[in-house]
This record gives C-alpha cells, sequence and structure tokens, in this order.
C-alpha cells in the first residue's frame, strides 16, 4: 500500500525531467497531451469547470503554435525554464495549507526573507556560487524568525489568516522598502552610484549566483550538436536546467516525506480538522506555526532560485508580484484552500507558467493583439475567486 | 479616594484603548507637521481639497459594514464603472457640469451591474468576504482592462484619437479631463484667506451624509444592520439576506460611482490603467484610521478619518527627507503606515473576537471559586 | 364560556418518522382557547419534533411529511414554512435566543414587523425603503411589554440584558403580533432565575386570561403544576398521559415520564457487576467546564477500575460536559486524579498520554477527519500519541508512517466492528453514521486505553448499529479490563449497559444508583436539581 | 396594482434619468472655438483684409488678443456661442466694440471662424471650417494634478506583475 502512494507522488518530477530528456519534440506533444488528458476526465469530476478551461486553453495554444509561425520547442525551454524557476515558490504555499492557514497571501514576507539573504550575502563580498549557499545560509535564520512571528501572529487570528495575511505581507514589504534605503548597505554593485546608499530596486547578479543552479549539469541540445557534429533540428533549440530541476525535485521530495511522517501527518489532521486534531493531542498552535514557518522558509528559498533563473534581484514592490501568481498556480494544479499536493504544484506551475509564456507569442502571432496581460489577469484572479467561492465540504 | 480614582483612569484607559489608531494617527501627524515644515494655509488647502475629493468615495464604505460585510473592496468596482462612464463621456466631449451630471448618470448601470455580481460572488463565501472582495477587485479589473485595452476604440466606437493609444485601440494611460476639471470644485467655491473651499462639492458629500442617516431610518436600513449583526436570526424573522446583502454592495458600488466622478473631475484627468487601483485601500485606511472597526463605522469616523489619514499622507514626505535626508523614505513611509492601519485593524478585530469567547469561561471560574469561598 | 364548537387546536394521530425509525405515533390532543397546556417528557420523547410539525419547520419537510391531521378552529391546515404558522396565529419562542444583539428590545420585538412610514423614494424603489415610525414601534412593543406583563426596559440593547431579560424580548415578540392565538414556550425557565421564572408563570396566566393559549415546555414539573389547565406526557412518542393539571402531582409525572415496562429494561441479574471493592481509577473533584450549552457547575465523581459508568441525565444539563472537560476540549478547572496521579486540565496530549481515550458525541465536528481515509481516522491518535504505526529511519531522527501497519489495524477493526465500507482507504465522510461511529470507536480502541469515555455512541445511528456499538463497548470493557464512563441521554441504553448510572441535573452530580434501581429513581434525580 | 405603481414610478424615475441624460448631451457638448484674424482672399472676387488688432472677449474673460494672421482660441459648452469682439480696424482707429452670436453645429470639435468674412457678414461658408487636429503626441504631457497615488513608479505593483517581459532565454 504504501508503495503505491510513494509511487504517485515521486513518479511527477522525475518523470517530468525525463521527458524533457528523452522524448523527441514531436512525441512530446502528444505526451503532453496525453498527461493532460488522464487529468481531464478526473478534472471534469472533481475539478470543476474553471480548471477544465485552463487546461483546455493551453491545450488550444499548443495546437495553434505550428500554425502561427511560432518555434514549439523554444516555448517548451521557456516553459521548463520558467517551471525551474517559480515551482519552489509555489511549493512553499503546500506547508500553510496543509495546515489550515489558507492561501498564503503573505508570500511577501517570505520573499522579503531572501532577499535579505541575496542582499547580505553580495554585502559580506561572496561571488560565485558560494554567494548562492552563502544567500540561503543567511536566509535561513531570518524565515525562521519572521516566519516564527509570523506563525504567531496568525495563530491568534484563526479564520481570518487571508486578509490579515494580505496585509501584513504588504506592511512587511512597505517597511522593507524604506530599510532598502536606510540600512547601511555599501557593495558597489547594489547601492545606487551617486549617493552611494540605499538599493536599487534591480540588482544585476552577474558574477554573483545567475545561473548557478540552472548552470549546473544543464543540458543544451544545440551545444551538443555542435560538439558531436549533427543535426538535431528543431532539437537544438531545448535547454535544460537541470539544477534548478533537480533542487525543485529534491525539496519537492523532502516535502513529499514529511508528510509522511509524524509530524507531517498531524500537520496534514490540524488542516483537515482542526478540532479533531486537538482532541488527539495535537498542539495544534505548534502545529500551524511549523507550517508558516515552513513555508516561510521555503518562499525565502524560492525567491532566491528565481533570482538565480531571472538574473537579477528585484527589490521594493518587487516581492509582491509573484503573490497572486503562486496562489493562482497552486489552485490551477488543483488544490483547494485547504487541500493541495506536490503534484498539484507541479500541475499547477506547468499549466500556469504554460500560459504565461503561451499566450503572449501565440496571441500575437495569431491575432496580432498582445492580450496576454489581461487573460492573466483574469485567469489567475478567476481560478482564486473560484477556489474562495466554492463551498469547503466537511468540517470548518 | 484611591477608590474614586480608579475607574476614572480606567476609562481613560478605556477610551485610549477604544480609539488608538485616531491617537496614534494624531501624534504621527502632530511630530510630523513641523518637520515637514510647509505652511499652514497650504497644509489646510491640501486637506479641504482631499476632503472634498475623497470624503464622498469614503462614506461609501459605510453600507457594506452595515450589512456585515466588512471592509469591502466592492466600491473600486463602482470606480471601474465610473471611469468606463467618463471615457465615454470624454470622447463624447460633453464638458463641464453637464458632463460631471452625465458621467455620473452613466455609471449607474456600470456600477449597478458590477455590484450584483459582486454581491453575488460574496454570498457564495459568507464568512471571507473581504478577502474574496479583494479578489473579484482585482479579476473584474482584468475584465476592465480587457475592455478599455481591447474592446474600446475597435469595437466600442471611439471618435477621438486624442484619447487612443497610437496603434487605433484602447485608450491612453491617461484622459485628459481639463474641460471637466474642477467644475463642481469652482460651483459656489468660497476663498477664505488664500484656502479655496469647494463648497458645492461638500454639500455633495453633505447630502451624501443625510443620505445615510435617513436610510438608517428606513426598513431597509433596519434590515441591513439586523443581517450584518446576526445572519441567521433576520433569516429566522423573514429577512432575505441574501437580497439584502446584494442590495447593500450595489448601493456601495453605485455611490462610490459617483464619489469616482467628484475624485475626478477634481483631479482632471484620469489615469486609466491605475485610478481605482488604490481607490479602496485608501479609503479603507483611511476609515480605519478615523477609528472605525470591519464591524462598525460611522460617518465621524470618515470624516476624522480622511482628515488625519491625508494629513499624514501630504506630510510624511517632507518628514521622512527631514529626517533620513532621503524623502524616498517618507515616501515608503506613509506606504508603510496605510498597510500598517489596515492590517492592525483587522489583528485587533479578530483578536476581539476570540477575546471575547474566552470570557465565559473566566466567568465560570470565578463563580466556582466564589461558591468554594461560600462553602 | 367555552361555547366554542371546536377547541383552537386539534393534533389528531400525528405520526412522524425519520427515514424509518418511529419518533411520534398517533399524537392526540385537544387545546382550547386560554388554555394552558403542559407538556413534559424525557429529551428525546418527541415534543420537540411534534412542536417542529406543529411550527411547520423545514426538517419535517425535508425528511418526508408526517401523518395525522393538525386542526386549528377545527379547521384542517398544514404548514409548510415557520411564516405559514405564524400566519395562522402561532408564536414560539425557542430554547436559542433568536435575538439580534445590537439592537434595543424594541427594534427585536417588532423585527421584520416594523411600523412604516411610506415617502417619496419608496414609492420609486419600493417599500424596503419606507421609514419607520419610532413612535408607532415604541408604542406596539410597550403594548406588548404590558401584554406579557412583566417589566422589561424597552430601550435597552440587547447584548447588555440579563439572560432572563432576551427571554422575555422573545416573549415580548410573540406578543407582538396581532394574530397570535397560540403561544410554545419551549423550557422558557431553563436561563431564568426563581424570580424571574415566577414573573414568567404569572405572564403565563395574564396570557391565558387574555384569550391566548400556550404550549408549555419544561422539565420543572411544579411550574407546569403551577401555571397549566392540563398536563401531556409524552414518552418514546406516545402520549401516555393527558390529564388536568389538578388532579396529578409531581411524583405521578414523573412516573409517567421514565417509566416503561419493567420487562423490557429488566436488567439480567447475571449482568450485574459490582465493582465497590475495586480501585478508584478517576476521580473528579469540584470540576467546571465551559461547554456552550452542557455547562458543568460543580462536579465530583469516583470512577471504579473495571467497570461501565453511565452518566445520564436532561439534555443541557452538563452531562456531556464531564468527558469533554476532563479530556480538555471546553475550558475547565478544578481537580482530577486518574490512577493516583493529577492529571491537568485543558490539556488533551497529557489526557491522552495517561492513556484516557474519548470518544466525542459530536462525530463529525471532533470524531473524524471527514477528508481522509478510514485508515487514517483510526491510527491518528494513536500514532501521534504512542508513537504506533510508525517506523524508525536514521537511528529514529525520522518518523516514517508505516502505511501497512495503519492498513492492517485498520482492517482488523473493520472486520471486528462490521464496518460497512468499500475500503479502508474509503474517506470517513463517505460512511453512514453508525459506521461513522464505529470508526470513532475503532480510533480509540486503537489507543488500548485503560480508561475510556464514550459520549453520546448510539446519537443519531439506526436500531442495529446501536446494538453492535453497544455490545463492542461491552465487549471491550469485559475482555481488555478497561474502565469505560459512557454518557448518554437514553437511560434504557445505559441500563443494559452500564453497572452504575450517574445523574447529573444543574451540572452537578445529582446522584449514582445501580443500573437495576427503578426508573422512578432516576426521573426525581434527572429533574432534582434541573436550572 | 401597488406594484404597478411602482414600476411606474420606476419607469418613471428611469425615463427622467435618460431625459436628464439626454439634455446634459446637449448642453454640455463642448467645442473649441479658434479665431482667425487672417486676410480672406478672393472670395467671389473680393478681399477681405484683417484688422489690425482684434480683441476677443468670452463670458467675459479676454481670451485673445490678435493681430494681423493671428490665431486664437476659447473653448463653449453648448451650441449657442456668444462673444464680444473689439476691433481695431487700422493703427490708431477707435475700436469698435461688436457682440456676435454663433450657432456652432453640434457635431463638430474645433471650429475656426475667419474673424473678417464674419465680420463683414459673409455667409457661412465663407467664415467657417472645421479644425482638424494634427496628431500630437504631447497629449500626455498635460496633467493638471496628480490623484493620491503612492508617489511610487507602477504604483504598487497590485496587477500581479510576473516580470515577464524582459528576459533573456535560451
Amino acid at each position: 500500500m504504501s508503495n503505491k502512494k510513494k509511487d504517485y507522488n515521486l513518479n511527477s518530477p522525475s518523470k517530468f525531467t525525463d521527458e524533457m530528456k528523452t522524448i523527441p519534440p514531436a512525441r512530446r506533444l502528444t505526451a503532453q497531451e496525453k498527461t493532460q488528458m488522464s487529468p481531464l476526465q478526473a478534472m471534469v469530476a472533481s475539478y470543476g469547470l474553471p480548471r477544465l478551461l485552463i487546461t483546455g486553453f493551453l491545450l488550444v495554444l499548443f495546437i495553434l503554435t505550428p500554425f502561427v509561425d511560432v518555434d514549439l520547442v523554444t516555448q517548451i525551454t521557456n516553459i521548463i525554464n520558467r517551471f525551474s524557476w517559480n515551482a519552489v515558490l509555489v511549493l512553499a504555499m503546500v506547508p500553510m495549507i496543509h495546515s489550515g492557514c489558507g492561501l498564503n497571501f503573505g508570500l511577501p514576507l517570505a520573499i522579503i526573507c531572501g532577499l535579505l539573504g541575496s542582499t547580505l550575502s553580495i554585502q559580506f563580498g561572496f561571488t560565485g556560487p558560494l554567494s548562492f549557499v552563502a544567500a540561503v545560509v543567511i536566509a535561513t535564520p531570518f524565515a525562521i524568525l519572521l516566519g516564527g512571528g509570523y506563525g504567531l501572529l496568525l495563530n491568534r487570528i484563526k479564520g481570518g489568516e487571508m486578509m490579515i495575511a494580505t496585509y501584513v505581507g504588504f506592511s512587511v514589504m512597505s517597511f522593507f522598502c524604506m530599510m532598502w534605503l536606510l540600512l547601511p548597505y555599501s557593495a558597489p554593485t547594489m547601492v545606487y552610484g551617486l549617493s552611494a546608499s540605499g538599493l536599487r530596486p534591480t540588482i544585476s547578479l552577474d558574477g554573483f549566483y545567475n545561473q548557478v543552479l540552472a548552470g549546473f549539469l544543464e543540458i543544451d541540445f544545440g551545444e551538443i550538436a555542435g560538439k558531436l557534429g549533427i543535426s538535431l533540428g528543431a532539437l537544438e533549440k531545448l535547454v535544460i536546467p537541470t539544477g534548478s530541476l533537480l533542487v525543485f525535485v529534491l525539496l519537492a521530495f523532502l516535502m513529499w516525506a514529511f508528510l509522511h511522517t509524524k509530524t507531517g501527518t498531524a500537520m496534514t489532521a490540524v488542516g483537515s480538522n482542526p478540532t479533531f486534531a486537538r482532541a488527539a493531542g495535537i498542539n495544534v498552535d505548534r502545529t500551524r506555526m511549523l507550517s508558516v514557518i515552513m513555508s516561510t522558509w521555503l518562499g525565502a528559498i524560492g525567491i532566491l532560485i528565481y533570482q538565480q533563473g531571472f538574473g537579477f534581484i528585484q527589490l521594493y514592490n518587487a516581492p509582491n508580484n509573484l503573490t497572486m501568481p503562486t496562489v493562482a498556480a497552486i489552485l490551477i494544479g488543483g488544490a483547494s484552500v485547504n487541500k493541495a499536493s506536490i503534484s498539484n504544484v507541479i500541475i499547477g506551475t506547468i499549466l500556469f507558467q504554460g500560459i504565461v509564456t503561451m499566450t503572449p507569442t501565440v496571441m500575437n502571432s495569431a491575432i496580432h493583439m498582445d492580450m496576454s496581460e489581461v487573460i492573466r489577469i483574469i485567469v489567475s484572479q478567476g481560478m482564486i475567486l473560484y477556489a474562495l467561492t466554492r463551498k469547503v465540504k466537511g468540517s470548518k | 479616594m484611591k477608590k474614586k480614582n480608579i475607574p476614572a483612569g480606567k476609562k481613560a484607559l478605556e477610551l485610549v484603548r477604544g480609539n488608538a489608531v485616531p491617537i496614534m494617527f494624531v501624534i504621527i501627524c502632530a511630530i510630523f507637521i513641523p518637520m515637514a515644515g510647509f505652511s499652514p494655509s497650504y497644509l489646510l488647502n491640501e486637506i479641504i481639497t482631499r476632503m472634498g475629493r475623497n470624503l464622498f468615495l469614503v462614506l461609501c464604505l459605510l453600507f457594506p459594514i452595515m450589512a456585515g460585510m466588512g471592509l469591502n473592496f466592492a466600491m473600486t468596482l463602482g470606480a471601474m464603472g465610473a471611469e468606463i462612464a467618463v471615457i465615454l463621456v470624454a470622447d463624447w466631449q460633453i464638458w463641464g457640469i453637464p458632463g460631471v451630471v452625465l458621467s455620473m448618470i452613466l455609471s449607474i448601470p456600470f456600477s449597478a451591474l458590477l455590484g450584483f455580481i459582486c454581491g453575488t460572488l460574496q454570498n457564495m463565501a459568507k464568512g471571507r468576504e473581504m478577502i474574496t472582495s479583494y479578489i473579484i477587485n482585482f479579476f473584474i479589473n482584468g475584465w476592465y482592462q480587457l475592455i478599455v485595452l481591447y474592446i474600446m476604440g475597435s469595437i466600442i466606437p471611439i471618435i477621438h484619437a486624442s484619447i487612443m493609444l497610437p496603434r487605433g485601440y484602447g485608450i491612453r494611460n491617461t484622459v485628459s479631463l481639463l474641460n471637466m476639471r474642477q467644475c463642481l470644485d469652482d460651483l459656489l467655491a468660497v476663498r477664505i484667506g488664500g484656502v479655496k473651499i469647494p463648497v458645492f462639492t461638500f454639500i455633495l458629500v453633505g447630502l451624501m451624509c443625510l443620505f445615510i442617516i435617513w436610510f438608517r431610518r428606513t426598513k431597509l436600513g433596519q434590515d441591513m444592520r439586523a443581517v450584518g449583526q446576526d445572519m441567521d436570526v433576520a433569516r429566522d424573522a423573514g429577512i432575505n439576506v441574501d437580497r439584502t446583502r446584494i442590495i447593500s454592495v450595489v448601493m456601495s458600488t453605485v455611490c462610490a460611482g459617483f464619489g469616482m466622478v467628484i475624485y475626478l473631475q477634481n483631479i482632471g484627468n484620469l489615469p486609466t490603467y491605475t485610478g481605482h487601483s488604490q481607490i479602496g485601500m485608501f479609503c479603507i485606511a483611511a476609515l480605519l484610521v478615523g477609528g472605525a472597526s470591519v464591524e462598525k463605522a460611522s460617518i465621524g469616523n470618515a470624516f476624522l478619518g480622511v482628515i488625519l489619514f491625508h494629513l499624514m499622507f501630504i506630510v510624511a514626505p517632507g518628514a521622512g527627507a527631514f529626517i533620513t535626508g532621503d524623502s524616498m523614505v517618507g515616501e515608503y513611509f506613509r506606504v508603510f503606515l496605510s498597510y500598517g492601519v489596515i492590517a492592525l485593524a483587522l489583528i485587533m478585530y479578530e483578536a476581539k473576537k476570540r477575546m471575547a469567547k474566552s470570557k465565559a469561561g473566566r466567568e465560570l471560574a470565578e463563580a466556582q471559586k466564589e461558591k468554594e469561598a461560600a462553602e | 364560556m367555552t361555547t366554542n364548537t371546536s377547541p383552537l387546536l386539534q393534533m389528531q394521530n400525528i405520526k412522524k418518522d425519520f427515514f424509518g425509525n418511529q419518533v411520534l405515533t398517533d399524537i392526540n390532543f385537544t387545546l382550547g382557547e386560554g388554555e394552558v397546556l403542559g407538556l413534559c417528557g424525557e429529551n428525546g420523547a418527541g415534543k420537540s419534533t411534534l412542536m417542529k410539525i406543529l411550527f411547520g419547520m423545514d426538517v419535517i419537510r425535508e425528511t418526508g411529511g408526517y401523518g395525522g391531521d393538525v386542526l386549528i378552529n377545527g379547521q384542517k391546515v398544514e404548514f409548510n414554512t415557520p411564516f405559514d404558522a405564524l400566519k395562522a396565529g402561532i408564536g414560539m419562542v425557542h430554547q436559542e435566543f433568536s435575538l439580534i444583539p445590537g439592537f434595543t428590545a424594541t427594534e427585536n420585538i417588532l423585527l421584520n414587523r416594523e411600523p412604516q412610514k411610506k415617502n417619496v423614494v419608496s414609492e420609486v424603489f419600493g417599500e424596503r425603503l419606507n421609514t419607520l415610525d419610532y413612535k408607532e414601534m415604541d408604542r406596539r412593543s410597550a403594548e406588548a411589554i404590558e401584554k406579557m406583563g412583566v417589566e422589561i426596559d424597552s430601550k435597552m440593547v440587547i447584548s447588555d440584558m440579563p439572560v432572563g431579560h432576551k427571554q422575555f424580548t422573545e416573549i415580548a415578540r410573540e406578543l407582538s403580533k396581532d394574530q397570535l392565538k397560540l403561544l410554545i414556550l419551549d423550557e422558557p425557565t431553563a436561563v431564568l432565575t426563581e424570580k424571574e421564572a415566577e414573573a414568567l408563570l404569572s405572564s403565563i396566566r395574564n396570557m391565558a386570561a387574555q384569550g391566548i393559549s400556550v404550549i408549555f415546555i419544561t422539565h420543572r414539573l411544579h411550574e407546569i403544576l403551577a401555571v397549566c389547565d392540563k398536563v401531556v406526557v409524552m414518552r418514546d412518542g406516545y402520549v401516555v398521559k393527558d390529564v388536568p393539571a389538578a388532579e396529578t402531582s409531581v411524583e405521578e409525572i414523573t412516573r409517567w415520564m421514565v417509566g416503561r415496562d419493567v420487562q423490557s429494561a429488566a436488567v439480567s441479574a447475571g449482568e450485574v457487576r459490582s465493582h465497590e471493592d475495586a480501585k478508584t481509577i478517576l476521580s473528579i473533584k469540584n470540576l467546571w467546564v465551559d461547554m456552550p450549552g452542557e455547562t458543568v457547575r460543580n462536579v465530583s465523581l469516583d470512577v471504579k477500575e473495571g467497570e461501565i459508568l453511565g452518566i445520564g441525565g436532561l439534555a443541557g444539563q452538563g452531562k456531556l460536559g464531564i468527558p469533554n472537560g476532563v479530556m480538555g476540549l471546553y475550558e475547565a478547572g478544578g481537580r482530577v486524579e486518574f490512577d493516583g496521579k493529577e492529571i491537568p486540565l485543558n490539556n488533551p496530549r497529557r489526557c491522552l498520554d495517561s492513556s484516557l481515550a474519548f470518544v466525542s458525541e459530536d462525530r463529525r465536528g471532533v470524531g473524524l477527519l471527514l477528508d481522509e481515509s478510514l485508515e487514517w481516522n483510526i491510527a491518528f491518535p494513536a500514532m501521534q500519541i504512542q508513537n504506533k504505526f510508525l517506523k524508525n529511519l536514521l537511528g529514529g531522527v525520522i518518523k516514517w508512517r508505516d502505511e501497512r501497519a495503519i492498513h492492517q489495524v485498520t482492517q482488523k477493526y473493520i472486520d471486528e466492528l462490521q464496518i460497512k465500507c468499500t475500503s479502508s482507504k474509503q474517506k470517513a465522510k463517505e460512511l453512514s453514521g453508525g459506521n461513522q461511529q464505529k470508526v470513532c470507536l475503532a480510533k480509540a480502541f486503537a489507543l488500548e486505553p485503560k480508561f475510556l469515555f464514550v459520549s453520546e455512541p448510539t446519537r443519531g445511528i439506526d436500531v442495529g448499529a446501536k446494538a453492535l456499538v453497544l455490545d463492542a463497548l461491552k465487549r471491550f470493557n469485559r475482555d481488555s479490563g478497561v474502565t469505560v464512563v459512557m454518557i448518554s441521554s437514553e437511560l434504557e441504553e445505559l441500563r443494559q449497559t452500564c453497572d452504575r448510572i450517574a445523574i447529573v441535573s444543574g451540572g452537578q452530580v445529582a446522584g449514582i444508583l445501580p443500573a437495576a434501581a427503578s426508573s422512578e429513581e432516576f426521573g426525581m434525580l434527572m429533574i432534582s436539581k434541573v436550572v | 396594482m401597488k406594484s404597478k405603481r411602482r414600476i411606474a414610478f420606476s419607469l418613471l424615475l428611469v425615463l427622467i434619468l435618460v431625459g436628464i441624460a439626454a439634455c446634459m448631451m446637449v448642453i454640455g457638448r463642448g467645442h473649441t472655438v479658434y479665431f482667425d484674424n487672417k486676410t480672406l482672399e478672393d472670395y467671389n472676387g473680393q478681399e477681405y483684409k484683417a484688422a489690425h488688432k482684434v480683441v476677443v472677449t468670452v463670458k467675459g474673460e479676454e481670451v485673445a488678443k490678435l493681430g494681423k494672421r493671428e490665431r486664437g482660441m476659447a473653448v463653449w459648452i453648448g451650441q449657442n456661442f456668444k462673444m464680444t469682439l473689439e476691433v481695431t480696424q487700422e493703427k490708431g482707429d477707435e475700436p469698435e466694440v461688436r457682440t456676435i452670436s454663433l450657432k456652432l453645429p453640434y457635431s463638430v470639435d474645433g471650429i475656426v471662424v475667419n474673424l473678417p468674412a464674419l465680420l463683414a457678414g459673409l455667409p457661412e461658408d465663407a467664415w467657417f471650417s472645421e479644425f482638424v487636429p494634427v496628431e500630437t503626441e504631447s497629449v500626455d504631457e498635460e496633467v493638471p494634478g496628480t490623484g493620491d497615488e503612492f508617489g511610487l513608479d507602477g504604483g504598487l505593483g497590485l496587477e500581479g506583475d510576473l516580470g515577464t517581459g524582459d528576459i533573456p532565454v535560451g
């Protein structure tokens, strides 16, 4: 019994990467369709219409690509890339959803922890891959501290988490907007040139940890073709950021494993029915706190991974830009306000990032109107709205 | 002697605790005003302008609060409705007061429709109205952008190229309302010592206040208050709860539509894509600064809140620059305060709910102790 | 005076079943104008269901309607909603207050029936924009309060009122309805002080004198005798007695209420066990519990090792509060000793660590993880408390869920308790009530406790499952030597299962009797301290 | 019966609102009127010389002081345009004051009025022409006031942007 469950959960990430490596593009399309077909039937039954529409929409985009003169392989490379940036952030939603804290609209808080890690790492003079390790190390205590405080707060306001999380996220973010200006940062790559103080809104990571994960064991089909002196055709454009994906697989595995331990089981129970958990002797508050700290830490790591892919640190109001897409992604993946799994994370991130990358190019080529921004807003907010207005069955 | 003092002190403490947020803001403003170094007449002028501009919008928040739907972002939808109306009116080149009146009338169907959608969705998410309205606001914003950015000019005819994007469809980032600018404010305006008082706008705000006071005394107002306090009891008494809640949201959006027109005519231009995005947040923050809570708000809260919040708003950058030598810090500080006050109010509200719950237990323990002592 | 050919209310052959479970059989009684009828019976005797039928509550229609006729003034009526009943002149004051906390008494009395004045706006937007006529409101609420005959401040906000005044506000609300002919009062005195109760009784007389008929439901039998014209006693869905109040006594009514066929209730002598010599395993002293609706005020109770102790009593008297308080689910105070060691209250974990277990009466709320599989439900507490069903990896650093062990134990209990399910992976919410209850028991059994609280184990489950559950409990007690405390509203069930039965009344233990004691004795204890 | 009455009243309200709206559309229609003090050459063989100086007053406000070959502008709400002209034909002449009413066509936004022709009392086609705006890109510059925006770029990024645009891929 235990094996069966294990297989299912473990399979998804590894299958994903395997497919990328081995399946030629022509077949990949059908494979993609297939992987979406099988959940499709389940979606009709349980996932609901919005998710179905989104999947359908993405499928249509895929089918359209050849006709509108858009290079499919480039698109797939983009999706893989964006998946590798965002997946860990989406994963950060899981613990809090599991423990019943709802959708983490307070993601900016976690991101701030990550930003503290990255800026301090640079400030302390770390460079190259080491700067990434340093950023992770520095971000961790902040995540534990801020996450702990955040958890304490959320424990006192059970029932109103989501709205308060939103505004706590905003408050912390705007507080740190001041801090970025006031803290005595001095590394010349980060501060404003003229005044030599105050961090710039965008800091390039060249020379630090730009692509440090993505570059690790990177598989660039173009390069391979060049080396071997053979032509791989369209496939040459495919690049796989193996390192980033491996890190996600590792973190997802750890999360999956955690949910199979005693404490993880307790966390799920707390989210499913806090009274039951209390009656079974679980310290509900402590479990929730743990989940918040985990979410915060994952969020902090998530933003660092995002940065290494993106190549820049974005400060000031940027943390907020990731909240809604991340929340929407996990919901699109099939999570609800109080249930989420690793497969939700993977499916959701692929679907959402698929739409994000495909819509601008495909729509633009097809109807010469770039409606991607608007579509993204409607899709993601509509998804969140759908999750919020759906009746939560069972215990509340 | 001593005994007499305690309740008085306690009362004062209670008063401070009950009005912690306004008092905090009074203190902040008192510290910041000298630092910012603005002249009193400038400050007064600014405050009065902003009162005329924002009060009407803030008052719109009172309806959903009355119906127990919390601090509702539904008003943002009304603002969007008004913006669509204003764009059309600007394109038709209806200027001045007639333009304002036409915008208001034209905004009614848009904001009522959006309000109806919003109310219906919120009825589906009872218990988390606030976050739902917040998300609805983003969701509808998507549709708004779809309409304004793609449909206007391509499907909805737009006559004047001057408000359209160069590509031939979609509305520019800013639509000039130069010919509508401050036409309400200038009507009957009085200048006292360099301070312009937009009398007519204030009359409108006054009418709105009167309407709210009158509305509380109507059957619908009474029903709304009943629904707001206890939905189940109201339902048992035969009040159509869902309908009442939808009406409250629709009233809020329609009035917000009017408020937005007033707001826009004061500014004199329409920031097409950002105009509404922060309105809800600003109004909510202002109302909370005035001492309102999630479940209770009055006209007085709205007035006090607008004054204090905007005073802080005006002086914060200057004060920030004074303290740190960087005006951006002040900018961020006022952002922080705006968000912080909302977060604080929400936290206090939820914490209070939980405190009320544990009170019963303490009473029992006390009764037990008394009994034991008696035995 | 009573020249009326047909009485105000006639109930004829009322029958009602909930999914085949007969709860009312052939109810007949009549009530004349200006009469006060006292309705009494144990919990579950069918009083509430009968009143729900009379008041047209939705539950009745949703569960398949009822049989028989209700006649008002000789006319057959059928109420589909409470509003129909209201229109026909029936008013009801429920046990739970139905008041808006921030409104004044006047506003509550006239809730949704406010007198209104037209204005210009309401002509356009409809009547809901009529302004309220505050003068008329004051007049009418004053009139209603006057009719009731108890002085309450009509300007006072409900949340500031003492409980009694809230109750009077509710009554005044019914009285303010002009068409009111019949008023149903469901345990109105439960929350009142002695003095207030007295005032209420006189106001009932007052109402009757004005021609309003009253159906008065209460557990305080002396009140019935004091105010009612006639008494109807119900038991097990039958009307067992319908007599003029003047011709009976508290003792008699009690006997009618609980008295059963002595044969059926007989406890076979062989089963009666005495544990007087056994050591006291659980000792409760001066326990108070803040459980809404089931407040425990001052309970002291000793439980002997190896026995099955029953705790009975009327609903709302606090019997449910005892296990919930001891197990830390509701705020509690006092002293609880288990096996000689004191157990800290308000800490479920410590209780569970001491090998206590609890099967809650609130299956769906507390007892189950509805969205999770049976395996999780059954294994969860044992896993968390006793580290069962875990594999230690890396030398115990990681406690891994042992799915196989969980599956095995679940399968074992599924077989043992005959839980009907598609598989052990089925979600708990998909099971029927009886099977859910069995899962709750299995959960507690899996903990292998020394001491088990079982709260309302048979509530809302069918007869077959009932027997199985009780049997399982007995077996668990006999085979494993586990001490069981079973809380139930059904005295009969307690008498069949338990060795001794404690009766809780008014938040205190009114007395402890052996299971073989007579029904009357239990009955007297039940109402002895009713508040 | 009662609801019928209500429907009637509500309809009436809607009608009134529509009526007001229609009314506003008529009386609120804004026009821009341009005045050219330019010699009109060869109209039916005649030449109408530009005046030395024309002062245009609209609604008691002096909107333009025009020398030869100059153009002035005024905005007007409604269709019955009224202006007062103070015309000085030749340098040193006494200014001649004339009040002129014009009917502005509803559908035209910008109207160019040739003053010499108008003053000479020529028919409409002589002095009237429609102003066709040259596409100007400077519209965005006229920002008379700002709202209560935080003075930060892009607001607070509440739009939920992902930072898609500028990503180097591949």
